[in-house]
């Protein structure tokens, strides 16, 4: 055991810092989930890729800069001290991309890497259909062949970034004899294609971060399946594994809003009674216990060993925690915290993080699966 | 000793349930947000010609002079169904102000008319547009003000339901009526009715979330079954229901020590907002996860009524104030068992 | 509504008051799960009916006083202010009793109910069987009738008081060929009869609270049978009844509690965090909360209104109430929190009604069961 | 940065684990609590010929001079089993003064013997009648006594492993050795240390009562199936699940925070034990839920286990010493992301 940064570390540290001090926006950027703010992420994502930070943890090949966990830490942790915009390509550079990576056809790689990494393509995700929220296996929409096409007809729901994004990529039945998680595939769809509806599905804050998708006969070229045809759910299992996830849920998110907390409760300390000072602080403590956690499984990866369903531990943690940290901001900013639009004190920003982290415990399998999970497979305990 | 309601509480509130059933669903509430007036003129006349507007008013002054309790049971129906109007201010504000002293009495010639109040615990001016006059209650003044003549800055709340305004009092006194001073117990008084209000407003929302989240779970299927079906799903709601059930008594206990100038009457009106905000926070956490993503859109009606606790949470006192002040009072004199703490 | 004592309420307060404060030790008794304490409770129990307080809720014709449930929570504040000894034939007083008086024969009733009332005859019950625990109707031991005799065999565990009492009461399969909730009989036990072995389960705080009791060919005569044979199961059900429950647990317990908890935290507010202050708190509002409710539900009873499930709440909410109160009692106290025989500060009975306190979510039902109740029979959701 | 244990501590643990496997049962911890003699003279030799009471002892005194971290595995380990003896105490408070002050090193001519210690934190004497030596800790003096020359009076833990004796050491040098003066920043570096201690044996005492209840919810049946299968059942052990694996990363940098003289150590124990208090808190409650009526009897295991937890919550450092420390703290220098708070 040897934690602490070393010197390699500390000066990569002070790179990245030096470099967003000077090129995050100073004035926050519209919401990515309206059209305008879309495009001023869109721009960011360029500009971050002109540093080359967009892509930090893709191989050099691809034009990433092939940051291992730790540095990755790092980046995340220096990202969000900047204040730096919320990455609009998420699923694009976590999800997407590393999955283009191991599965995908030089050609594919060649066509959609590059543009992902410049933000000329912002990916959708299309899981979720109808009827199948944490059941990802019941899909119904289908895709099939007939010559050099696929024929696609269905709907997708809960895709986030659908409402403006370019393409989305998600699980088909191709083969029609099939059920359950047989018989799907991986296809990458252009939202501009013929037959595509978008119809965006306004969250709490009013604003569309996910939508639903139709689609009515729409043909794809064969070109657009990654891997083989009825290969899609193990395709879709490797992308849904411990290290992405994890990527998408920075500790450094939670340490930077514990961080503002405890500003805010130092600020009117005087007025606030216990209940507040207790949950400011268990706020705080569980923030970096999140964080300690987080780098000593990084640790554990690096060294070779796997992770499996200890990343079902950290969902509920981290939800929880989130949903507690904007609620207790909240009390503290008492009459102000229902002015949506008042940006002293983050007020704004503190509400619409509190209506972001009632999500927490839902999406990306709910805490209860989570708790399932941890009970049978790491606790062993009968189904 | 009888902690009921009477027969004609009852069937008073039953039939103004009846009028909200059918005349503020959530469509309506919607309507009033896409034309960006949540305030439904039409609706205001008819809660006067219902006499929910003067339930509690003087019979001096032409209400109907109920007493707090009764209009603890109507404010709690609105909550239930989100009235956007702000008939439960009028009842335990400005109602109680006109009833309380004869001095504002004298001032305010419209009293079936919306009369806005506003204090340092809920400082933003509720609907100042559909006014006649606004008060504003200092440390130990209260000023009368024509709604017409204050300019503030309009403010969009999370709720679009409350159309609310900010204005600086100091040093201004356009409009002003008139400043009555010395007016400290009065002040403190509507302080603890406003108090009392908003925690009968949380209750119903919280009755209201609850329902709307057992419905969901009985018509929302996954893995094949309900999810309703499933314990851990039973269990939140059940603690859910715990947390509204352990509420309701402290809150009509909380009118009745109103209605009585029980001197312990702060105290139980703080104790019954505490129990209120952390019933509305625990019912809204876990109805929101027991709607799964649905609870996350626009669509569902659920955010109408969660938004509302949001506000009613905070104003007219608020968590730690009222930790604060509760801490205080205890250390001050400590309760003893069997004595005259709980009832007198 | 009118709420708060009348006249004659208070006058009636201030005379058990007066009688408690002549009449209750000063010196704690030892607990009535020892031998010598339960000696000592016994005798508790005849004084207290030598003032006629031992059966308060009891008509006037056994020697109660009739006391309406308003008058009965009166007693009960006092009862708990004075510090009066707690009731080990709590058994025969809320549970027996009432049931005698409305199921017994007359003969029973003037057999067992004055030596009931004069602490002559000390109940347990024998409700619950290994491998029957929330589950009561998956009784097995038998009482099969033979001539004027009742056999027993089997065995009883959880049995409260068992390990010193005189007689327990409980449910017998008396039918050989019937399953579940038919054929069970109610029947009354002594526990001098030859053939019974109570064997103690020593609890938490080494002392046995509960007992396991073994029939080996138990001769009981028929005229111990309460009600009819095969009614005991209705009769049983009437005894679980929600006024009973109600009695069982006094809101005065927990508003004693939370006093005593308050002045705890007064005492050495100055070394304690905003997290006890929260606990502290919250445990006197819940109290509070948890008085009010029992006040507004026993004047519906009195109005003739009936309650169902809506018990399963109160059970969940002072069980959990019960335990925080204690827990955060033994945080103030700190180091001392462990001795267990230090009279100071009351730690020694902050200790025992810790590990008392660990039972409440478990016994008459688990606050799971509970649970599953107010969801399936309040809420409508289903099984 | 690698915050992984090398494969020499991994092997040094298994090792000691076996060894508490077959020698620290619980049918052993309750023989010595029937014999009123807890510690266990024999297992005390064998600890010490293991290596383990010196495993952090500088060389230079005979020790294996391995670090606090690998201590704090082994530390762990004994919570699980629950070992009666001090070895915990004598690791991280007698071994630690040793090696930092040369003057009580000469003091302390039997290192292998237990050295007691107490502080305001753990005032009342561990074991005094098995130890040689006893070091009270004042606000910033030491003091070495003969153990077998001071005469306190017995109290009786509600867990029967601890043997805890009450001396009032005001006015009295009854068997006094030594008096070290200016010893402040030893005395708190001890404290420091005794934070983790206490922490590390509630890690190991929580992962062990989980173990019970989970292998107890599979083997008891009810309705027809195990208890284990029931929703209810397996989220209350979930969320106990949860609250262990987030406690232990900030445990081991604790650790090593000592090791390497970080000038945040007490933050970092701080955090360490109150992750650790609020752990073993959740999981006892759960656990003890999870076994029914069974968990409240004497006859099972869990209590053996649950009792310990009740007291090292408590000793050297309890809930509110150390959230008003960190509370304090954090005001003085507000942390800031990416800087050198979370580690250096």
């Amino acid at each position: 055991m040897k934690i602490g940064f070393s010197d390699s570390q500390k000066k990569f540290r002070e790179e990245i810092r030096e470099w967003l001090e000077k090129n995050v926006p100073k004035i926050p950027l519209n919401s990515f989930d309206t059209k305008e703010g879309f495009e001023e992420h869109r721009e960011w994502e360029k500009k971050l890729n002109s540093g080359n930070w967009s892509m930090v943890t893709w191989p050099e090949q691809y034009g990433g800069r092939g940051l291992n966990l730790i540095e990755w830490l790092i980046f995340e942790e220096e990202y969000y001290r900047a204040k730096a915009p919320a990455r609009v390509n998420q699923n694009g550079v976590f999800l997407l991309g590393p999955t283009l990576m191991e599965y995908g056809s030089d050609k594919q790689k060649e066509k959609f890497l590059s543009a992902m990494a410049t933000g000329e393509h912002i990916w959708s995700q299309g899981w979720s259909e109808p009827g199948a929220g944490s059941d990802m296996a019941a899909i119904r929409t289908t895709a099939f062949k007939k010559g050099d096409k696929y024929i696609i007809n269905g709907q997708k729901t809960w895709s986030s970034r659908a409402a403006f994004a370019d393409w989305t990529f998600g699980l088909f039945r191709s083969d029609p004899e099939s059920d359950r998680h047989r018989g799907l595939s991986f296809i990458l769809v252009p939202l501009d294609a013929e037959g595509v509806t978008v119809r965006p599905i306004p969250q709490l804050d009013g604003e569309p971060g996910f939508a639903e998708i139709y689609f009515d006969d729409v043909e794809v070229d064969v070109s657009n399946l990654l891997g083989g045809e009825g290969e899609g759910w193990s395709i879709a299992m490797a992308t849904a594994g411990f290290e992405r996830g994890l990527m998408l849920r920075s500790p450094a998110r939670f340490q930077e809003t514990a961080s503002k907390l405890l500003s805010l409760y130092f600020k009117n300390k005087d007025n606030l009674s216990g209940s507040i000072e207790s949950k400011v602080l268990q706020s705080w403590l569980r923030a970096e216990a999140y964080a300690l956690n987080i780098y000593q499984t990084a640790s554990k990866l690096m060294a070779g060993k796997k992770i499996g369903p200890e990343s079902s531990l950290g969902k509920v943690f981290w939800s929880d925690l989130d949903h507690q940290m904007h609620q207790t901001a909240l009390d503290i900013l008492g009459v102000s915290s229902e002015l949506e639009e008042v940006v002293a004190d983050d007020v704004a920003s503190w509400i619409k993080g509190y209506m972001f982290s009632y999500s927490g415990p839902i999406y990306a399998g709910t805490n209860e699966i989570q708790k399932n999970i941890i009970a049978e497979r790491l606790l062993g305990m009968p189904r | 000793m009888n902690f009921t309601f009477s027969e004609d509480q009852e069937i008073f509130r039953d039939a103004f349930k009846r009028y909200l059933e059918s005349n503020v669903t959530p469509e309506k509430i919607r309507s009033g947000w896409e034309d960006n007036n949540p305030f439904n003129q039409a609706r205001w006349q008819e809660l006067e010609e219902l006499g929910i507007l003067q339930s509690n008013l003087d019979e001096k002054y032409g209400g109907l002079g109920l007493d707090l309790v009764t209009s603890c049971l109507l404010v709690e129906e609105m909550g239930y169904y989100a009235l956007p109007e702000p008939a439960a201010e009028q009842i335990f504000l400005s109602n109680l102000l006109i009833n309380k002293s004869a001095d504002i009495a004298k001032l305010i010639d419209d009293k079936n008319q919306f009369i806005s109040v506003t204090h340092s615990l809920s400082p933003n001016i509720l609907f100042l547009e559909n006014s006649s006059k606004l008060i504003n209650l200092g440390e130990d003044s209260i000023s009368i003000f024509f709604s017409k003549d204050i300019n503030g800055k309009k403010l969009k709340s999370s709720d679009p339901s409350r159309d609310l305004t900010n204005f600086i009092f100091e040093n201004s006194d356009s409009g002003l009526l008139q400043t009555l001073n010395d007016q400290k117990s009065l002040v403190n008084n509507v302080v603890t009715s406003g108090m009392v209000m908003s925690a009968a407003v949380l209750i119903g929302l919280s009755r209201k979330i609850l329902d709307l989240a057992t419905a969901y779970t009985l018509d929302r299927k996954q893995f094949g079954k309900p999810i309703g079906s499933f314990q851990a799903v039973k269990h939140m709601l059940a603690q859910a229901a715990i947390e509204i059930e352990f509420s309701k008594a402290t809150l009509y206990r909380a009118a009745y020590s109103l209605d009585n100038e029980n001197p312990l009457q702060k105290l139980h009106a703080a104790q019954a907002k505490l129990q209120a905000i952390d019933a509305c926070e625990m019912v809204s956490r876990n109805s929101m996860q027991a709607h799964g993503a649905m609870g996350y859109t626009w669509e569902m009606d659920l955010h109408i009524f969660i938004r509302r606790g949001w506000s009613y949470k905070q104003v007219w006192g608020n968590k730690s104030l009222l930790e604060n002040y509760i801490m205080n009072q205890l250390e001050k004199d400590l309760p003893k068992l069997g004595s005259t703490y709980t009832f007198l």
